[in-house]
């Protein structure tokens, strides 16, 4: 049963018990100002709420329930402590325009994170109202043209970015008003450091480059890249999204990086909430440091205080209504003081241990690896070429057919330029034993696509539904329900 | 090691397969030079147990406070079956719902919360958020930008009476893109935007934003601003409280022909206030927009049984699909508050959504009545309100509110910071959730730090009304 | 997968954030009071132990999820509210133990609702600590004992009991020391009047009944009863299992009771919790007043505070640790505010028409109602006497078939004397459209049965288990894991 | 109409269907002169809302205390996993797992439970659960007394070391039944039971109570009250902190046979101090007693198919099958509680029940060592102990512990009420969740009261020594 919310609901029903009494007033609000219809609305009992959406919510898959090996995502455990913590009425009845006096508590909190991320990112400055990765990505890259721009370097126009780049990268250079020129991958799944060197020039303002990068090998030469870059007179630009590889191991700032975002929903283990909220905090070298968006948190003596575009007159400026996502910059500083100084590093270590042991699993049962001659970091690739043409099957129905084994999918057809490829990442979080019941059950389904491949293509079956019709949902449009009027 | 649950076995037996034999090795790739990031700085790990020791405290000092500041994050009564079910793991911990198949409770709330929200605004589309009120407004004005095709010089219109950090936002985010913004004034009297003010700026317009309620709490003419801009075949960007939406006229019946895009904050359903976020931001719009629209969108459509089932739609507009050509960087977005509101309009309906604005508008008329008795406590703008209002004091903003704050009342948002011309003015806010015992103890309090103070605020002018129109 | 948790286990693997610090601490006791083995508890991540009992949850039927006709027991929406409203930190982390000058924000809860459930009962008296309705049982038939033994009236040795009783009214009766006397129905379901009279006597000590009984109908005669019974010189105990049918309607003290409990976790809707916890208040007559269990709350002026076997010396005594479940009694305030005087019997009538409304339409479609002739109350009993001849199915076939349709199946034979049979109550959070797709699914099933009884005999099909063997589970009792050594 | 969803349309139909008018013609069969009941002096309802203003009011009055009080309810941490799942609706809203096959999760949680608790005590098998530790304690007596065949007399020798209202709650319950209950004294020096003492009730016992630690926090000899028992042919009954079992000898391993029945309150592993309750109670016993055992227990058996899975077994004990015959009245239990201990335990583990309870010695060491650093506050029994102790103060104990109270700190449990030979004396309590900060302010606020009012109580004598020996 998937009806929905308006299939129950009834004129004049209502949750009875949280309806604010009837007021009895006259408005002095002029009548054409006035709505004069019911917006379309449920009308439904509490009891019909609460089952409705307990219901649906056991359509999903989650953390909570079901081995995420999403590549790119860091699908691992949210803390249920943290959760908890950040809904303890001092926080949650927070207004966030209060006096800083009123402030304390959640400011101590924000500086703190500010203080720790400086640390495992090796960089001198931190703001951390960035909604998201995308949004840190904006705030960096305008960081960068903010710095060409004060030095009255106006000339650079360029944003390079590699071929592996999630889409967010290319998409936030433009929406700093930049053109991206993509550079290719070599075949260890390096930077092409010739196509490099050929694309650098006067119209470089950076590169943005995560590293470990997308494909899921470390970035040998990053020193070298960051020494052309930064010669050429541009910045460089590390998308944190694979933070978790890396995390008090290697830092960022030491390879060169000027500016950075976090994924707080990544590395620092909020919880992704089915598509957000996420955090995305941006660290910068001290010469970005003034341009860092607004507001900061500043410690003076023994008190807090908010920091704005009056006592940071180059910033970037406000990106968000108040500071960002503030319940998770608290659900991220309160992940980092449970890890604490010991616990960052095993974070890297035990995500790539989880990451190199899968592989070496799917390896000796015959997957090919994207890239065979090097290690994988937190995540690699798998790519069914292949397969795809001798059984004529895809990476989508291997992706598929995994979810009837009870796990959820690796992320797909990402990065672009490896073809038919599944970017598998099992996080620090997993046991050997959910490991090992991931790497029988990929082997399991080959085994399928080669005695049986219509069960792959016909795949799911034992979910809710079946494999629903993307391209109908693309040309007939339904976007709101339409009550059927009788 | 917390939430690591190899033991030392399971270690030996991995490295054995892959063939090393410390975890290091597995680094060997990195230069050495980079390798061993100091992490003395950061503090030992605590335990959960610590931890809420730590974090208990922490609240405690922001806690018990009287809330009477609005200005964008209101606190409203949330069910607690809406973070309840909210948090189910199976909510919390769900990635996007990019595999379909296994992610149709998601899928089908987003639908429902699209339709809710559509409906809400009387427009035909919702995305399925952006990241705030703020941030959803920059959107809606990039999509603007990029819709009209009769205006050649992005000019948008944007009046002083829209929420002062979503005019920030909206600079710091289109600013990149050569996108001229262009504030207008308000009129000093009524506290709104004037359509006669308007026609100066009549010439090649892209967009005027118009806010429902204003960041004054006062209910502009949606009407006339909206056929103005229609006038100018400039595209109608409404930024409301989505609350309000239930009492007053939503977008799409604003003028001939309704607004084009609504937008705003989605804190009001359903959200704490929670330091300022995560909210979320709502973007609806015609149809005819619909492929401008940034962000994720659910749509209806059956599986290989013909059964129905939803699934996220017109990905080609995002950046994983379309990068540089995206219709924004957006990727993550704020899907469990969506969630959270989604659950809440079930559980309020049209009528208890009704109530709510009803019961604000009420309480809100009940504090100024009880606060502008006090000698000195005047309403700056003569015109109809929602649940926020604008409030001259006899004395300097900073000083009163300080000295109220010693009481754990939070009087309200200075005014004088952003609006220099509003001098001693605090906008001050009363939702469904205060009583009449609550304005009494505002009302006490406050005649008590005024009358305490009185003597050394005399030499204060009251020279507002005077700034305000030289329009600073 | 339902994987045991000790399955997942691994020695050495911890929660790691939970574990309190090492301590290295000498200890003083003797080392043969230490103990040297370590206990068989899982040792599991965080992350493993969350998912394995959220998944684990996902195989349990319950309110959030499922409609629940289960007669007798009356499962409604248990607010959220209330629930969240418990967990509060002033209640949550209050001692028991506390002064009163510490407890007057619980106690004042409790004294509300012992105010509120004199009014509601038209009793005079009310002690909130017995644990669940047995135990309210077991109190209340104490109090009947200390009240004739405090009159010296040592002979009365005789607890009667109607045929149709729940199974602990004898089962407390004789816990307080009384033998039980079986008084059977009449045709019409009420209490076989001639064959009372018969049973009273100089032996008698009270008779327990609940009005309306466990067959869904309302003892018609039930103040002739009364008379009856107190001129043998016996009281009544009122089961107040069902006083959902007639809460705010209709008085138990009004119909001549002396004594009887109320379930908390039914007409209260305190949440079942899979079992418990309940609450069982017993309310009592003046006469009974000086027996009540203690501790009680008293207001003494503006204060409140705890009486005691000092201030009760005639008490019955103390019947838990420290005084019941206090957080279903704070649950049972909670819910009794939100009602409200109107919302009291409400509860009644709209139990009411949901049971006659479910009733009228089984009966259209051809199902017999063990008492035809009676309106139901806010429950009624189905016999399916004639369908288990004729098709060869029985009650718990047609029960477990209900579950493969996503219902909870009603109670099934109980009370005993009705031949399979299966009481309904769907109480009044139901919806009409809830209540209609039980009644299809009903009528589905008894289609079924005529069609293809082996479906019903084999169900539940839909289930995470099929039928399960219960005979094998007492026959080969497991009821501890022990783990395969190998 | 709070939770009630029917329309007026609704109601129409649905009495139709019936073929009445009115609602109230259904009650029809009631005589008139009963309906119609006065809810006069019941309050109106209130919204959520309301009822949340007023219960945070209500739970502030009882807020913010430094608790020191153990005396049966102990403060632990619970890691914030234990409650988000348990109030997952589908644990917190079923029923009582009859339908087995509806209900395979929560009986495969206690089946895990079962196996837990019995591996806890050291014992054969478990119920799932009863009311609470004293009433477990009076299921545990009438269970030795149905299956002691050896003894007449109904003879329970019951230690004085056995928590007060233990005591209470088995007189209350079993003495219905014609059971007696023989308290034994304690020995004023060491505050155990001395197996000496024990020699002169040596005739015709049914069964021990043996408590571990006791009362008073003291660790009894159980080993030779045990063998001491089963030389008279009693049952020994054990009555434990089950938290305690992880670091001390448990029932199972007590004596040359082990205890034959343990049971105990289970609020130490993962369940809330709540004002009391709701709680459990556990009880474990030796498999050739498993047929006396009341209460719900779950078995493993297979389904149709063959697969694993979990029912009710030996049902025929209960009151549903038995009635006038069944090992007890009990039906709903604490199964909510259980579904919270099972999570705690696999969350703490073997090795993290073990450091609490380690965490809780030290703690309450280190608070005897602050407290009797203060002149006159004197350690009253010479024995170790685990997470509670006596202490003698100078002053009147009732007087002292209200004193604190004006500071929030709950000084203990005065034990004068109950034991009048302890005159003086408090029972304080520290576990793992209190730190040395929290030993100091005690220690303070202490050293405070006592001189101040040092004068008045000058009177007072020890004369507790005295009293004790007399047995009182
Ligand atoms: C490599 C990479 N970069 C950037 C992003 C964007 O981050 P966000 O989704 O937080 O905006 C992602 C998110 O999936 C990512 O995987
Ligand atoms: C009629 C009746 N009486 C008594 C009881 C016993 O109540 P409890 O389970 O709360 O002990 C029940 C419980 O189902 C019942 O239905």
């Amino acid at each position: 049963m998937s009806m929905l919310i308006f299939e129950q609901s009834q004129q004049d029903r209502c949750a009875a018990a949280q309806q604010p009494r009837d007021v009895n007033v006259t408005l002095d609000i002029p009548a054409h100002l006035l709505r004069d219809d019911q917006p379309f609305l449920p009308q439904v009992s509490e009891l019909q709420a609460v089952r409705h959406y307990t219901r649906l919510s056991r359509r999903n898959f989650s953390i909570d329930t079901q081995f995420y090996p999403l590549g790119s995502c860091t699908m691992k455990y949210n803390p249920r402590g943290v959760h908890r913590l950040a809904f303890l009425d001092g926080f949650l009845q927070h207004h966030p325009l209060s006096l800083d006096v009123h402030s304390q508590g959640f400011m101590s909190c924000a500086y703190e994170l500010q203080e720790i991320l400086k640390t495992v990112t090796g960089m001198k400055g931190v703001s951390l109202t960035p909604m998201a990765g995308a949004q840190g990505e904006f705030a960096g890259v305008a960081m960068i043209r903010a710095y060409h721009q004060a030095r009255g370097d106006v000339a650079r126009t360029e944003i390079l970015v590699p071929d592996a780049a999630h889409g967010t990268n290319p998409a936030s250079a433009v929406q700093c008003g930049y053109k991206v020129r993509e550079i290719p991958t070599d075949a260890d799944g390096n930077v092409d450091i010739d196509a490099l060197r050929a694309a650098l020039g006067p119209q470089t303002a950076g590169i943005m480059l995560t590293n470990p990068s997308t494909l899921g090998v470390f970035e040998e030469k990053i020193q070298d890249i960051a020494k052309m870059v930064h010669q050429a007179g541009g910045l460089l630009y590390y998308d944190g999204a694979n933070l978790n590889a890396i995390l008090g191991k290697v830092r960022p700032g030491d390879m060169g990086f000027d500016v950075m975002h976090i994924n707080l929903h990544k590395t620092f283990a909020t919880p992704h909430g089915g598509g957000g909220p996420g955090g995305g905090p941006v660290a910068v070298s001290e010469r970005l440091v003034p341009f860092l968006p607004t507001p900061m948190v500043a410690k003076v003596g023994d008190a807090y205080r908010w920091l704005t575009e009056k006592d940071c007159p180059q910033t970037i400026g406000r990106l968000s209504t108040f500071m960002g996502n503030a319940g998770i910059v608290l659900r991220a500083y309160m992940y980092a003081r449970l890890l604490g100084k010991d616990g960052m590093h095993r974070v890297a270590e035990f995500a790539t241990l989880n990451a190199n042991y899968l592989l070496a699993r799917l390896k000796a049962a015959g997957f090919t690896p994207a890239y065979p001659k090097r290690r994988a970091s937190h995540e690699f690739i798998i790519t069914l070429k292949q397969e795809a043409k001798e059984l004529h099957i895809s990476a989508l129905d291997v992706a598929k057919r995994l979810l009837d084994y009870d796990f959820h999918a690796p992320t797909m057809y990402f990065p672009l330029l490896v073809p038919e490829c599944l970017l598998i990442e099992p996080t620090e979080t997993e046991s050997k034993e959910a490991v090992d019941a991931f790497a029988d059950a990929l082997i399991q389904v080959l085994q399928e696509a080669k005695t049986d491949p219509a069960i792959l293509k016909n795949a799911p079956h034992n979910l809710p539904v079946r494999r629903l019709d993307e391209v109908k949902a693309a040309r007939e449009l339904d976007l709101v329900y339409k009550p059927v009027v009788e | 090691m917390p939430f690591i649950p190899h033991t030392k076995h399971d270690v030996q037996t991995m490295l054995a397969t892959i063939g090393v034999d410390k975890i290091d090795d597995l680094f060997d790739e990195i230069p050495a030079s980079l390798r061993g990031a100091s992490l003395a700085s950061i503090p030992d790990g605590l335990t959960e147990m610590e931890l809420t020791r730590l974090m208990r405290e922490r609240a405690k000092q922001d806690s018990d406070l009287l809330c009477f500041i609005g200005a964008g994050a209101y606190e409203h009564h949330i069910p607690a079956a809406v973070w309840d079910v909210t948090s189910r793991g199976e909510y919390l911990t769900a990635y996007t719902p990019y595999q379909a198949e296994a992610s149709q409770g998601t899928l089908q709330l987003l639908y429902e919360y699209q339709t809710m929200m559509s409906s809400l605004m009387a427009l035909d589309v919702s995305n399925a958020s952006l990241y705030d009120g703020a941030s959803a407004l920059a959107e809606a004005v990039l999509m603007a930008a990029r819709s009209n095709k009769n205006s050649k010089n992005y000019r948008i219109l944007m009046p002083r009476t829209v929420h002062p950090h979503y005019r920030d936002v909206v600079r710091a985010i289109v600013g990149q893109q050569g996108i001229e913004i262009i504030e207008v004034p308000f009129d000093p009297r009524t506290g709104t935007t004037a359509v006669a003010s308007l026609q100066k700026y009549a010439n090649d317009i892209t967009a005027l934003v118009i806010p429902q309620p204003n960041f004054f709490g006062v209910i502009e003419d949606v009407d006339a601003l909206t056929n103005w801009a229609h006038e100018q075949k400039a595209i109608a960007i409404a930024v409301v409280n989505p609350m309000a939406m239930a009492l007053l006229k939503a977008p799409g019946q604003w003028g001939k022909n309704g607004a084009d895009i609504a937008c705003g904050e989605g804190q009001p359903l359903g959200v704490p206030l929670a330091s300022g976020g995560p909210y979320y931001g709502f973007l609806c719009c015609k149809k005819e927009f619909v492929r401008q629209l940034p962000g994720r969108i659910v749509g209806r459509t059956v599986d290989a049984d013909g059964k129905q089932g939803f699934v996220l739609t017109l990905q080609a507009r995002e950046q994983h699909i379309r990068r540089a050509k995206a219709t924004s960087n957006i990727c993550t977005n704020q899907g469990l508050l969506v969630t959270a509101s989604t659950i809440y309009m079930s559980l309020m309906g049209p009528q208890g959504l009704r109530r709510t604005a009803l019961a604000c508008y009420q309480n809100a008329h009940a504090l100024r009545d009880v606060l502008t008795a006090i000698p000195g406590v005047e309403v700056v703008f003569a015109s109809p309100m929602l649940h926020e209002i604008v409030l001259r004091l006899p004395q300097s903003v900073d000083t009163v509110l300080s000295e109220l704050a010693k009481f754990n009342i939070q009087g309200g948002y200075a005014l004088n910071h952003v609006y220099p011309e509003l001098g001693n003015c605090v906008l001050v806010c009363a939702t469904e959730t205060k009583t009449s015992a609550d304005f009494a103890k505002y009302a006490e309090k406050l005649q008590q730090v005024l009358s305490k103070s009185k003597g050394v605020h005399a030499a204060f002018e009251k020279k507002t009304l005077v700034d305000c129109e030289k329009g600073v």
